[in-house]
């Protein structure tokens, strides 16, 4: 088995925080999760539920379309949702509790920004919007985020626009706002970030081969808390999770759409 | 090819034409279907070759049905979630209106807008979520996004307050001449949220089914004719979005769009030859590859 | 055809409000407005929507059974409906725009009790409960009331309770309170009363056969408006009227249930 | 009966004895079906004969299944909209125990009892509603129901606060072991309300199917897996009410027992007899005339 490519090492880096309580479901341009929420159901944790762009539950593509919104995902499913009133009302009653999301800047609080660079009025960019980040950010409790452009445009100390809210502006900011959970890891290009406990700040967790904790610091453009006992580097997958991602998850590897 | 209506009953069937007619200058519309899927894109063409103006578009989550308006002219602003070409990137030509204020965006979390479009709905002031809490979103539109706090609980929410439509357009898969339509196998997206904000409702449909199959399957049938205006015929109506599970969106047409719009010269044909030139949706969906593509997107049974 | 019982008459008469603009639908022991929806639809206004038990659209059973919030009555629909998802919605969104309750009581106003006869905390009579009445009275416009005991103890100054309003204090009491329209008729086993349009209390439209004015307001528990123009008698069913109700509509007397 | 489950999975099944036990006296316990029709009978007289105690029962529009409660002395408060037995009459064990005032009732209109439902299930602190404006209603209530005003518009409305449930337990056609549930051949009642706001979800069905049953028509799937907590098996298990369109009430049963309750001797026999007595469900549909009953009940298709 070749060695893992960095899709490979962050979906498989992914998947293995999910569990048999794990209750997902993915939005738009979400490869990365969706590879690993049908990696952690076919390794690990048999139970997980994951439903194909919100809706179609229990499903089991042969392949994964250019849209992880699409259609072409749903095959296999054990029930098809409405959004509005089977989506939307168990992931406002807890019945979801894992969902996944990333924005074209990050801080250090886990909040993201997929809405405009540059002021609101006049966006140098305007970007697609924050779509169901802001709302789903609010209501689940087990929040994931993932970056393929590790860099200090992405992993920013302020950002332009709040689209989605991770841990606020840390501390029991989450709490005081009657909000359950918040983001549990950030996977990158070149690390894993966790939360500080208390400050809910990101720290490294590990770096990923041959990337050096330098490289992470240069790359991110807020303070880092640090990272008590160290930095270890990030477990490797191993032959079978490679075997299954490759073979049987992303045969055609529509993941590195988000890698261009 | 249209079956004759249920007889000595009034019939709801017009042609896309007379359908588009019923949508006026500055009206606020809404678009059924989400992003690439089940969007009523043979109407929104029709809109757009009438050059229909100064539209409010409703638009939850979408890309294609505004790159049309927007480069039509039709489109004084958008009320919207979030808008892009999904897995082909961002949407060119809103993205540049936008951009350069030529049209303006009045932006919502896609809940807190679901939340807006169901008080409208239900005839209520407002209707509450935690959506957006702790966001930017909120202060956007804080007149319409109202951050509150509850008197008991102590606990903060948002009312969203009504947002009332006067046309909702979706497309589904099958309806009688009477109004009765069916999303065969199952309404998946927020189409009945815009139907029940709506003043007025056009469904735009693969095809039309004699009232008996309704009634063979009532189970089945997803707006009762009450719910229901106008009921037009447009076989591959959501092209080049998809109609589950008949056919897939068209890969290649989003694929194209946006290599055209690389360049503004390519962009201009692009928009003549293959989405306003054609005089009919038969011959739109021929100058998109006809038989061949629809032979390619139409879905193999799983 | 052998003449109009009294049940046939206020079927007939209710019937003949209704219109192809009426979008209909049903609650419990609802005998007499049922049979009127399908008498009126099978006669002058076929467009008429009727959602048997509010769920079934289009509905066309062969007969009625005991209970009018029953799936017996559902054959034929050209709709199965939710009931929070897709009924309530078109209720509160006035696509449905028709509804008939009675009460034990009824006021001068149409407002109806069918929650306890005698004070609250200490009933003479438990009754069912308000159950939709005091929901619906608030969200559809034309609402239309029946009795088949017309007495002082039916039609009341003053309600035990107000389970569902109908012109509420009367006056533009409902419009204040944001409520659409009103009740349009009372069909009793006597006569048929309207509202007069100022004030909204009851007024004799018509009287029944063989009834006189006097002794309707013999009956009548309140104050009557007085009815300009004199008090008619209530037009005869036709005998087209009476073959369908008796043969197509109600072959088994179902309606007769109200009236024992 | 009972085929084996998917294989490497958790299942969910559990006998109708099992499931009972998951109610613990004191909890709050809301039932599906709606009058006549797809109540969970079959459980609540395995309720009723384990004397389960104090319990508050949330039934938005029910006769029997309280009927049936109260005379075993399970309930302390109902919570509810309507109680009858609708075309057979008035609910006489209930209303002889509110009469006297042996079980309270915590009354509602049928909305702002589903608006409560649905804050509950939707994590909100109320869902609004113009229902029960100008009545009596609200006064019962007004720290649950509370009369508002909006601030912009200046309408009135209702704010349905949060109803917080334990268990709630609905009928349904089939399952499987996994806890994928399908309403045949739709849910039209406000049991999905009831799941949602619940704690905990116990579905009764009559049949157990495989999951590929579900995975070969996802859009008839009714309840997700992740929603239900326990299945239990139990055809016929709505009687004497309906379970549609396998079968409908037994009305016989209904006449019966009113006419049974004329009498407190006769009542007693009756309850003794024909519901509380029977060992097993089996028991108690023979006690009620066994197949004979069951054959004039089954549904002829129309």
């Amino acid at each position: 088995m070749s060695a893992a490519t960095i899709d490979e090492l962050m979906v498989v880096t992914l998947a293995r925080a999910f569990t048999n309580e794990t209750r997902a479901f993915n939005g738009a341009v979400s490869f990365v999760p969706v590879c690993a929420y049908l990696l952690a159901r076919r390794t690990h944790a048999p139970e997980l539920v994951w439903a194909a762009s919100s809706l179609a539950v229990d499903a089991d593509p042969k392949s994964i379309p250019e849209s992880t919104l699409s259609d072409g995902l749903w095959d296999g499913a054990s029930m098809l949702s409405n959004s509005a009133y089977d989506f939307w009302s168990y992931a406002q009653g807890r019945r979801y509790n894992t969902f996944a999301f990333r924005g074209a800047q990050m801080d250090a609080y886990g909040n993201v920004n997929n809405t405009t660079i540059g002021p609101y009025a006049s966006p140098k960019v305007r970007l697609p919007g924050g779509g169901g980040m802001a709302d789903l950010g609010c209501m689940i409790p087990l929040i994931f985020l993932w970056s393929t452009t590790h860099d200090p445009r992405t992993f920013v100390e302020k950002l332009d626009f709040r689209s989605g809210i991770g841990w606020g502006d840390g501390g029991d900011h989450r709490a005081r706002l009657g909000l359950p959970g918040g983001p549990q890891l950030c996977v990158t290009n070149l690390c894993v970030f966790d939360f500080d406990p208390d400050s809910k700040r990101m720290r490294i967790r590990s770096v990923h081969p041959g990337v050096t904790v330098e490289q992470v610091v240069e790359a991110t453009g807020f303070e880092l808390a640090p990272s008590p006992g160290g930095v270890p580097e990030t477990d490797a997958p191993t032959d079978e999770e490679l075997r299954v991602l490759r073979e049987e998850v992303d045969p055609t590897g529509a993941r590195l759409r988000e890698f261009r | 090819m249209t079956i004759t209506g249920s007889v000595g009953f009034e019939s709801k069937l017009r042609t896309l034409e007379e359908a588009a007619g019923e949508v006026a200058d500055g009206a606020t519309i809404a678009l059924g279907g989400l992003s690439m899927n089940a969007v009523p894109m043979a109407f929104v063409r029709e809109l757009a070759r009438r050059k229909v103006r100064d539209l409010t578009v409703v638009a939850i989550v979408h890309g294609m049905p505004l790159e049309w308006l927007v480069a039509a002219g039709c489109v004084r602003k958008v009320v919207s979630g979030l808008v892009s070409l999904e897995g082909f990137g961002l949407a060119p030509r809103f993205r540049a209106a936008v951009q350069s204020g030529e049209v303006a965006i009045e932006e919502y979390s896609e809940h807190t807008l679901i939340c807006r479009l169901q008080a409208a709905g239900y005839g209520l002031p407002f209707v509450p979520t935690k959506a957006g809490l702790g966001t930017d979103m909120l202060a956007l539109h804080p007149e319409t996004t109202r951050e509150e706090v509850d008197e008991t609980t102590g606990e903060a929410y948002v009312e969203c307050t009504a947002l009332p439509v006067d046309v909702a357009i979706v497309h589904a898969d099958a309806a009688d001449t009477r109004g009765n339509v069916r999303v065969d196998p199952k309404l998946v997206w927020m189409d009945s949220e815009l139907v029940k904000a709506a003043a007025r409702v056009i469904v735009t449909v693969e095809r039309i089914l004699p009232e008996r199959a309704f009634r063979a399957a009532p189970e089945r049938t997803t707006y009762p004719r009450f719910a229901v205006d106008t009921v037009v015929e447009a076989p591959w109506g959501a092209y080049p979005t998809s109609s589950y599970p008949t056919y897939g969106y068209d890969g290649a047409f989003f694929e194209a769009y946006q290599r055209a719009h690389a360049d503004p010269a390519t962009a201009a044909s692009f928009w003549e030859e293959r989405i306003a030139g054609p005089e009919t949706h038969a011959a739109f969906l021929d100058a998109n590859g006809g038989p061949e593509t629809l032979l390619r997107i139409a879905r193999r049974p799983t």
